[in-house]
């Protein structure tokens, strides 16, 4: 696939050198045309010298959507930890955790992982394993009276964006 | 009122590392330690950066940062250690 | 500023990086650049001493900082008997390993150039971290040597020398640690004024600074309590890796002198620092355990390096007297010392290799294939250790013997006795122990068939060279023997080097008189 | 230099919640009866603790003069990418070695481990 | 402070002395770790301790003593080399010693023929 | 030049001998034989020079410093006795040419080591350089060594050689003791200075030592009691060399140094009991034992032995006479003990054995030798007409006169007439016992081989001038002999006969009363041998055996015992050492406390140290749960990095960080192959030592830490505030003294951390690891190896991570960071990348291995170093320079970067190359592919 595409052989990943870029000019603090041509320079050699440990191009089908499931996601966590922590602070024993087995739909690897992260992030639930099928998830949930209403709810809420973006 | 805010912020990270101390001693297990020491790293991270604003210096910033990459990367290491008796392979 | 100063280390330094950076160098090429190296380093080392008559002190400001600022290499009488010793010894050593046994551990020619480079940093910097970081550098590269090719001895051996000298670096960090914060310098031409100028209530720390300092070059070269790493490592390591090693404790003293001779006696005199009264007795000490290693060696590697543990204890024993004509004399038996016993090394993997399963150990074994060429070298070496005439060891002994001449005084006497005493006695056991080592390798035989390996006639020739080596030692040591006494004069005026580290200082040394 | 009245709230505010939210999440590893509800303090609520401190640090040094500070920025978003991995390598581990939960975690029906049977498992979790 | 940091320092060293004296390579690897942090620490504040005032030029007058850092730096860097080394040693050591007993399973083997 | 000569002459024949003709015997021996011949007419040549009274003196330069010269002198004793070792060599020789017939490469072997042994008694005689003469007189040690061991097949001969070697080589070392301290006293080593200090030496205070010392060397040499053990077991050489060193020289150097030093050392009280003592005790020892041997040169030996001692007693006595006496009997005895030896060996040859209870009746077989035998037995035994009678007369005349007072003046007459009458014994019963007797025993051959006409040659020779010195002694050595003693005493002679008047006196009487005495002795052997084999027998060289045997036995126990091959004790010596010597420095100080002001404590610092104390005593607490003990580490290192932190040191704390991670991870690595814990092995006891050591250390530690602290401070450090933006181009003042002001100590450190890692390389090249300790028994949530959730999260961290550290690397001349933290991040980043993929699957992906990253990171560091040379500057000297590019904005270009970047890509190279080769370990196809 490389080959057929000599351009992305030189310069692998576009769009992932822009964030660089950006990334370079902000921890320089400068905007001046010399970092600017430093911060190029860098963000075309990086991933060219790497290309090799990042075989896989996520393709991202729907920027858009991505920034709001990230919008999403951010306020879900900031929920998430009022959640937790009214649930740190009361006895232990009146929680009730579960070990929950969430069926996978997503068949990409970069999209699970962004699934499984996203649970983790998310309220009261780590991720836990990935069977090596990949089709299931193990998760944690601190307090989980209702596992099926979580299973629906992850399914809805991340598991159908994801597959919107990334597959 | 930053000045105010302050003391009480690094009060409770510093109670917040002491809980993290406790964990990494009492253990039980391994893990637990592993998580203490991993939280500690997280806190520590925001010590740095309080005592940053605190000095109104950015010099240790970087330290923060690498904190943040270097506990990553030691709390990965150990907990594949502990599932492969390895960490690369 | 000639470049001279620095290129002892620059040589080495870059031939190993190259044969790291090109590590699938034939062997044959990594042999040549390893040689090379080592014959330009001799030269650089004697170009070095001819200068010397011209300035005694070569000055070498790295990355033209100025004393007491940057690092400061100074190259004086001592540096140049230092490198010059080592290239020799380098070339007998690394022409032996040429023969095979750098091919049983991976890049040892690298690690070999590499430890010359520490040793010859150590022996020209004039700042006592930098002779640190140098210490390190050869250190390393000699846990590197000492264990290649592996096995069970080699491990336990190795692992006992790095821990401890790990340790001794910690300690000498600590030393260092205490010297700055008393003094607030590196370079040790300053740091000799400063303590000079340093408050009265400030001596005992510095004092103790001195003491951990004797400590941790005590231990590299092998002082009583802190000397018991050295025989299983020398055992262990392979020939001519032992032979280079004979350097190693040799490297322990020359920190010694160099550091209590300029930074602690600079004021009081190398003989009235605190360090050098304990030396006296632990040389002593060392001197007597070394004897009962001689003794109970059970095989000729063993009994090698015993007798570098003699060599050590009678030469700090002789330094310990802090006489211009002590020194001297102790310079000389370093030389020789060092010499003679990589030689008996080298000799000890020359007959083991023709015993078969019984390697050097003092069995009886069936007869050695070159039985009367070894035969004579051992016997000419043997008499060269015990300081029979008329070889090196004779003329060392003899020279330490008038030197320690107590004079009139009580304690002179008592100290000249039982220094006599146990140089005598240690020449005494040698005489014993190795014409019980010699009759039993190779006189007697069992009647088995003869081994029939021959000796590689490059090895032999390199042991055949270190022992015409001695000889020449002794012929004509007149011209070492000046140079030794101008040696040790240059070191016991310390006053010299730093006169001289000042005519190149940015400002006076020991800072400003009016700062705080 | 002054910062105008209300960034300083802000700012005040936002380092008292991250401060509390990091506490509480050192309080739950600290509290918690089992390894698994352990893992839950400090994957979240520190981030967040820590987060918030990091957005209050970014804004007092963003408007205090010196250009925008983006080494907060930049140790945020690396520890809400590492935090989920770290979790769950955690969590892997303590599956792998078999470490209990605690006893009223309700478990999937076919237990934890389906490669092993029920019966020969010793571990508590499979034997509710 | 200076207290403070002369009792860490001590204890760091008597902790990391007190490992070397033991008599399995890996304890003697973590003391010399704990070691090296304790004489790291000393010469350190050989250059006594300062707050807030990194040796990094911004125009103030006061900064802490660069040089000891330096030197500091230059002791980490080194004893990284020789942990990393004595670990791989320790390894080497157990496996051709059949224990990973700082002396081996039988310290005299390699005396007998 | 003729002096040299005389002494180097044999020398070239040594190495000639032993290099040329070597399968000619006949030829080897003439080539032998040539410089003797010239170096005795040479040394003839002398004669009436030194007759006449001259001292001849010849002086090379050798050691200036030491006052070791090659100075040679010649006067009458020096002749006497070069004569003598010239002479009898040369008779030696041609012996020897015969003894060893058929044997080319013996003979050839004795030729040059005879030849050498020549040279070495010429030497000690001919010295006139005390320490010049120390190397001859152990260059005869080492040679008799390698004579005596001849035939090293023998056990015996092994033995008797070592044991030699060991009296007479401690002998030598004691005499050079000796000469060194007269050399001290009288402030030169020549002779002829020493020679007229006699008095200085006798009143210095160490005159006790140094004629203890010297007489040290002179009796182990000259075999006297109770060192004359080895001399019997010496008897195992072949017979040429007992004639030589047993009979005529080597022995008689410890007489010759008596009496060189005769003028320096004698004449006192000390003198005269010291050294009249040890040889009366050896005239009568020997001479008692000689009877009872049945072997004939052990019967030899100890009648030299006590010939030996009779020498030494008339030196000993102290009188200028007894010196005359000496000496007279000193050249008679090689006369007639020669000879004998080399009957000795004829007999030997013939019969193949030498015990005298086989041997009888041989003069049926060899009636001239038996003759000749007769003759110099006969001069032995002191049977007038022979020259042994002439100074055995003297010898008792001189008894009589001894210095002693009280009964030791009646003693010694008496007890020389008991030691005259055991001579006769022994003397008769060599001659009879061999010749007459009866018939032989059981012989290994009879009847014996007819002894070829030219070896009876010396033996003729020799008998015959026992008759010419006995009969006409004034004709043949007296000039010689009075010249000898005038030169050895220096001073005006006694008057003295050699010849044979007064017959009839008291000494005369003693002869007699000895020579009826000891044929009675004879007559009643049997009995006495009986009574002899009574005695318990000691065999001196078993017990030299045994003695060395149980030294060395000794020795290595104690070797055992010191160095026990335990790690733990050499460390707490170490310790124990590092706390005692500096802590008796310490014991000055007066007030720890400096007086300076200390910096206020605040909670949050507190707290940080508190946890770092904390983690540091669990890890010593639970070290033997080593993961937890390796988490404790790592917890100290994070509160490290805090500490640096809090006391302005980033730099530091960001190189402590990365470096702890790193460690951590190697430690771990290795850990997987370890046992997982640490048994409980040490006894409460010892913990307890431990503690106190490691808690002493500690404490000094600290105390010094908190010493220095609180004092004020002097440095030189306010130079590298004030320089590094100016001098250094940079506002991180510790990273331009690393870079710049103290670059070289960066290069050595990034040298010691290539050399870590291609050590590293070495050690696991081969390494056969025999399976892992942690078992990996995967569950099934955990049984992808690789997680695949870590894998992708790592991977687009790798360019990010990179970023970062070439962000540390090019602000770190600036602000904190540089080459090396930026090296680790990098390193750090890339093992994330093993971790999460495989060593495998990683190591494909590299684009480079990394001993080349090594080397070339270090030829940069060294080229960056070596441009300067270019300028004119010293290594390292940096060039830095601000420029303003048109568009581009302010560039900065350092030559410290490019340093930088070799430190840069040498830490990366070898952290990799020390995680991959670790990592290796792990894979089943690890070992023996070699990795990096
Ligand atoms: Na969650
Ligand atoms: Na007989």
């Amino acid at each position: 696939m490389l080959r057929k595409q000599p351009l992305r052989q030189i310069w692998p990943r576009p769009e992932f050198s822009a964030l660089l870029l950006l990334l370079w000019l902000l921890l320089m603090n400068s905007f001046a045309l010399g970092q600017v041509v430093l911060g190029l320079a860098l963000a075309w050699l990086l991933p060219f010298v790497t290309q090799q440990f990042w075989p896989e191009k996520p393709q991202v089908h729907n920027a858009n959507r991505l920034l709001v499931y990230l919008a999403h996601l951010l306020w879900d966590i900031i929920q998430a930890n009022f959640t937790v922590a009214r649930l740190l602070l009361k006895d232990p024993a009146t929680l009730q955790p579960a070990f929950v087995r969430y069926p996978l739909m997503l068949t990409d690897e970069f999209a699970i992982t962004l699934l499984a992260s996203t649970i983790t992030l998310t309220p009261g639930t780590v991720s836990a394993g990935l069977s090596p099928d990949r089709k299931t998830l193990l998760i944690h949930a601190l307090h989980e009276p209702d596992p099926d209403a979580m299973v629906r709810q992850i399914h809805q809420r991340y598991e159908l964006p994801l597959k919107e973006i990334l597959e | 009122m930053i000045d105010f805010v302050l003391p009480i912020a690094l009060g409770l990270f510093s109670l917040s590392l002491l809980m993290n101390l406790y964990r990494l001693l009492k253990g039980p297990d391994v893990l637990d330690r592993i998580l203490g020491l991993d939280t500690l790293n997280i806190n520590a991270i925001a010590v740095i950066v309080l005592a940053g604003i605190y000095m109104d210096s950015r010099l240790i910033f970087e330290a923060a940062l690498l904190i943040a990459l270097m506990g990553f990367v030691g709390t990965v290491a150990m907990s594949q250690y502990l599932v492969r008796g390895d960490v690369i392979e | 500023m000639s470049h001279l100063p620095i290129l002892p280390i620059l040589l080495p330094l870059l031939c190993a990086a190259l044969l790291i950076l090109c590590y699938a160098t034939p062997l044959a090429v990594q042999r040549l650049v390893s040689l090379a190296s080592v014959a330009l380093t001799l030269v650089v080392a004697l170009a070095l001493g001819a200068g010397l008559d011209e300035h005694p002190y070569w000055l070498y400001a790295l990355g033209d900082w100025m004393p007491p600022f940057g690092i400061l290499l100074v190259v004086d009488h001592l540096s140049v008997l230092m490198l010059t010793l080592t290239a020799v010894l380098a070339g007998f050593c690394t022409l032996y390993a040429c023969r095979g046994h750098d091919r049983q551990g991976a890049h040892f020619h690298a690690l070999l150039q590499f430890q010359l480079a520490g040793l010859n940093g150590a022996f020209v910097t004039g700042d006592l971290f930098n002779l640190f970081v140098f210490f390190e550098v050869l250190l390393i590269a000699s846990y590197a040597l000492l264990l290649q090719g592996g096995g069970a001895a080699r491990g336990r051996a190795g692992l006992h020398y790095v821990v401890l000298n790990l340790t001794g670096s910690a300690i000498f960090i600590l030393a260092l640690g205490l010297l700055y914060g008393m003094t607030g310098t590196l370079n040790m031409a300053d740091m000799a004024v400063r303590i000079g100028q340093a408050p009265e209530a400030d001596r005992a720390l510095i004092n103790a600074a001195s003491m951990l300092l004797l400590v941790v070059f005590g231990t590299k070269a092998a002082l009583l309590p802190l000397l018991f790493w050295l025989p299983r490592a020398y055992i262990a390591a392979s020939a001519p890796v032992a032979a280079l090693f004979a350097i190693m404790t040799k490297v322990g003293i020359y920190a010694l002198l160099r550091v209590f001779a300029l930074v602690f006696g600079l004021q009081v005199g190398l003989g009235e620092t605190q360090a050098w009264q304990w030396l006296w007795p632990m040389a002593l000490a060392t001197l007597a355990v070394g004897i009962v290693g001689v003794l109970g060696a059970s095989h000729l590697r063993g009994m090698t390096a015993y007798m570098v543990i003699v060599s050590v204890g009678t030469l700090l024993a002789a330094l310990s007297l802090a006489t211009h004509q002590a020194v001297s004399s102790a310079l000389f038996y370093l030389v020789h010392s060092t010499l003679m016993t990589a030689a008996f090394f080298l000799m000890a993997d020359l007959v083991a290799r023709q015993r078969g399963e019984a390697r050097d150990h003092l069995v009886v074994t069936a007869a050695m294939k070159n039985r009367l060429t070894l035969g004579i070298l051992f016997f000419v070496a043997a008499m060269a250790l015990a300081g029979l005439p008329p070889l090196s060891g004779f003329v060392s002994k003899l020279w330490m013997l008038q030197a320690s001449a107590g004079g009139a005084t009580e304690s002179g006497g008592s100290q000249q006795g039982l220094f006599w005493g146990l140089l005598l006695l240690s020449g005494f056991v040698m005489i014993i122990a190795l014409s019980r080592a010699g009759s039993k390798l190779f006189w007697r035989q069992s009647p088995e068939r003869a081994h029939n390996r021959r000796a590689d006639p490059v090895r032999l020739g390199v042991v055949m060279a270190m022992i015409l080596a001695s000889v020449l030692l002794s012929v004509m040591a007149s011209p070492l023997m000046d140079f030794t006494q101008a040696t040790a004069r240059s070191l016991l005026s310390p006053q010299d080097y730093v006169a001289a580290v000042q005519s190149l200082a940015d400002g006076p040394l020991g800072g400003p008189p009016d700062a705080p | 230099m002054t910062l105008p009245f209300w960034l300083e709230a802000l700012i005040a505010a936002l380092l008292l919640l991250g401060a509390i939210v990091a506490a509480l999440g050192s309080l739950g590893l600290a509290r918690m009866p089992d390894f698994y509800m352990r893992l839950h303090g400090p994957t979240k609520a520190c981030t967040l603790g820590v987060g918030c401190t990091m957005l209050g640090s970014l804004l007092y040094f963003s408007f205090s003069g010196e250009g925008f500070s983006v080494q907060e920025l930049l140790i945020t978003l690396f520890l809400f990418v590492t935090a989920p991995v770290s979790a769950h390598m955690m969590a892997r581990a303590a599956l792998h070695r078999r470490v209990r939960p605690e006893e009223q975690t309700r478990l999937p029906p076919r237990g934890l481990d389906p490669s092993q049977e029920p019966e020969s498992d010793s571990s508590g979790a499979s034997q509710r | 402070m200076e207290l403070l940091m002369a009792i860490s320092i001590g204890v760091l060293t008597t902790c990391g002395l007190y490992l070397i004296l033991r008599a399995r390579t890996f304890p003697v690897v973590l003391g010399l770790t704990l070691l090296s942090h304790g004489v790291n620490l000393f010469l350190f504040s050989m250059g006594r301790l300062t707050l807030e005032a990194p040796a990094v030029l911004d125009g103030s007058g006061n900064h802490a003593d660069p040089l000891p850092q330096a030197l500091v730096l230059t002791a980490i860097v080194i004893g990284f080399a020789m942990t990393a080394f004595v670990v791989v040693l320790s390894l080497r050591a157990a496996v051709e010693l059949r224990s990973d007993h700082v002396d081996g399973a039988d310290p005299d083997e390699d005396r007998r023929l | 030049m003729a002096l040299l000569l005389i002494v180097l002459l044999p020398l070239l024949g040594a190495f000639l001998t032993a290099t040329c003709v070597r399968s000619r015997p006949r030829c080897n021996s003439l080539l032998a034989a040539t410089g003797p011949v010239i170096s005795l007419t040479l040394a003839l040549s002398l004669l009436p020079a030194i007759l006449r009274g001259e001292r001849l003196l010849a002086h090379w330069h050798w050691l200036p410093q030491l006052d070791l010269a090659l100075s040679l002198r010649m006067d009458g004793l020096s002749l006497l006795f070069a004569l003598l070792i010239i002479a009898m060599g040369l008779l030696v020789l041609l012996y020897a040419h015969f003894y060893f017939a058929g044997k080319p490469r013996d003979s050839q072997r004795f030729n040059s080591l005879m030849l050498l042994f020549m040279t070495a008694m010429l030497g000690i005689v001919t010295s006139e350089n005390l320490l010049f003469m120390l190397v001859f007189w152990e260059m005869t040690s080492l040679v008799s060594f390698l004579l005596i061991g001849f035939h090293a097949d023998r056990r015996e001969a092994r033995r008797g050689a070592r044991m030699t070697l060991v009296i007479t080589g401690g002998g030598g070392l004691a005499l050079l003791a000796g000469m060194v301290l007269i050399g001290q006293v009288v402030g030169s080593y020549q002779l002829t200075e020493v020679l007229a200090s006699g008095d200085l030496i006798r009143q210095h205070a160490h005159y006790p030592l140094i004629l203890a010392l010297v007489l040290l060397g002179a009796m182990t040499k000259s075999a006297q009691f109770p060192f004359h053990l080895w001399l019997p077991h010496a008897m195992t050489a072949p017979t040429p060399v007992s004639v030589y060193l047993h009979s005529a020289t080597m022995v008689k150097a410890g007489i010759f140094l008596l009496a060189r030093f005769h003028p320096v050392l004698a004449e006192t009280d000390l003198w005269l009991y010291s050294v009249s003592t040890v040889g009366m005790a050896t005239l009568l020892t020997g001479a008692f034992v000689a009877m009872f041997k049945h072997d004939i040169k052990g019967l030899l030996a100890y009648s030299t032995i006590s010939h030996l001692g009779l020498i030494t007693l008339l030196l000993g006595m102290g009188t200028r006479m007894g010196l005359i006496v000496g000496l007279f009997h000193l050249f008679n005895h090689a006369l007639f003990k020669a000879p004998l030896f080399m009957m000795a060996g004829i007999v030997d040859k013939a019969t193949g054995s030498r015990d005298m209870r086989l041997i009888n009746g041989l003069w049926r077989h060899m009636p001239y030798l038996m003759v000749l035998t007769g003759l110099c037995a006969a001069s032995m035994a002191g049977l007038p007409l022979l020259n042994g009678f002439l100074s055995k007369k003297m010898f008792f005349a001189e008894s009589l006169q001894s210095p002693f007072t009280g009964i030791l003046f009646w003693l010694t007459p008496a007890l020389a007439a008991v030691a005259g009458l055991l001579s006769v014994a022994y003397s008769v019963r060599i001659f009879h016992n061999i010749f007459f007797n009866g018939l032989p025993g059981a012989l290994p051959h009879y009847p014996p081989r007819k002894p070829s006409a030219g070896i009876l040659v010396p033996v003729t020779l020799l008998a015959a001038s026992c008759l010419v010195v006995g009969l006409v002694p004034q004709y043949v050595v007296h000039t010689l002999l009075q010249q000898a003693a005038q030169d050895a005493l220096g001073g005006a002679l006694p008057e003295y006969n050699l010849g044979l008047l007064h017959l009839f006196n008291m000494p005369f009487l003693m002869s007699v009363l000895a020579l009826s005495g000891g044929l009675a002795m004879y007559m009643a052997r049997r009995q006495l041998f009986a009574l002899y084999d009574r005695l318990p027998e000691v065999d001196a060289k078993e017990n030299f055996e045994w003695l060395m045997l149980r030294a060395g036995r000794f020795a290595e126990r104690q070797v055992h015992r010191l160095e026990n091959g335990s790690l733990q004790r050499y460390a707490a010596l170490l310790m124990a050492t590092a706390v005692v010597l500096p802590g008796t420095a310490l014991l000055g100080v007066q007030a720890w406390g400096g007086g300076e002001a200390m910096t206020p404590l605040d909670p949050v610092t507190l707290l940080g140290a508190l946890i770092l104390i904390a983690s540091a005593i669990a890890a010593v607490v639970v070290h033997r749960q080593r993961l937890m003990a390796l988490l404790l580490i790592g917890s100290c290192g994070l509160f490290v990095t805090l500490l640096f932190a809090r006391f302005s040191a980033p730099d530091l704390a960001l190189t402590q960080l990365s470096v702890e991670v790193m460690a951590v991870i190697i430690m771990m690595l290795a850990l997987s192959f370890l046992p997982q814990t640490t048994p409980r092995e040490s006894p409460p006891l010892r913990r307890g030592r431990d503690l106190l050591l490691a808690g002493s250390a500690g404490g000094g530690v600290a105390a010094l830490a908190y010493a220095v602290m609180t004092r004020p401070q002097q440095t030189i450090s306010d130079f590298f505030l004030a320089n590094s933006l100016t001098g250094g181009g940079g506002s991180n003042v510790v990273n331009v003294i690393l870079v710049d002001f103290r670059g070289f100590d960066t290069l050595g450190e990034s040298t010691v951390l290539g050399i870590a890692a291609v050590a590293v390389f070495a050690l696991t090249r081969n390494l056969q690891l025999k399976g892992r300790v942690a078992g990996d028994s995967g569950s099934y949530w955990a049984s992808e190896p690789h997680p695949m959730i870590l894998r992708m999260m790592a991977r687009p961290l790798l360019p990010v991570a990179l970023m970062v550290s070439a962000y540390i690397f090019l602000r770190g001349h600036n602000m904190p960071g540089g080459g090396f933290i930026a090296g680790l991040i990098t390193s750090v980043a890339l093992s994330l990348q093993y971790m999460a993929g495989g060593l495998a699957w990683a190591h494909q992906r590299m684009i480079t291995s990394f001993r080349p990253l090594v080397g070339a990171g270090l030829l940069l560091a060294l080229a960056t170093g070596l441009g300067s040379l270019a300028f004119g500057a010293p290594f390292l000297t940096s060039w830095f320079g601000h420029y303003h590019l048109p568009g581009l904005g302010e560039l900065e270009l350092a030559t410290a970067m490019l340093f930088d970047l070799g430190v840069f890509v040498t830490v990366v190279g070898a952290t990799l190359l020390i995680l991959a080769n670790l990592g290796k370990l792990m894979t089943l196809d690890g070992p023996g592919k070699e990795i990096g």
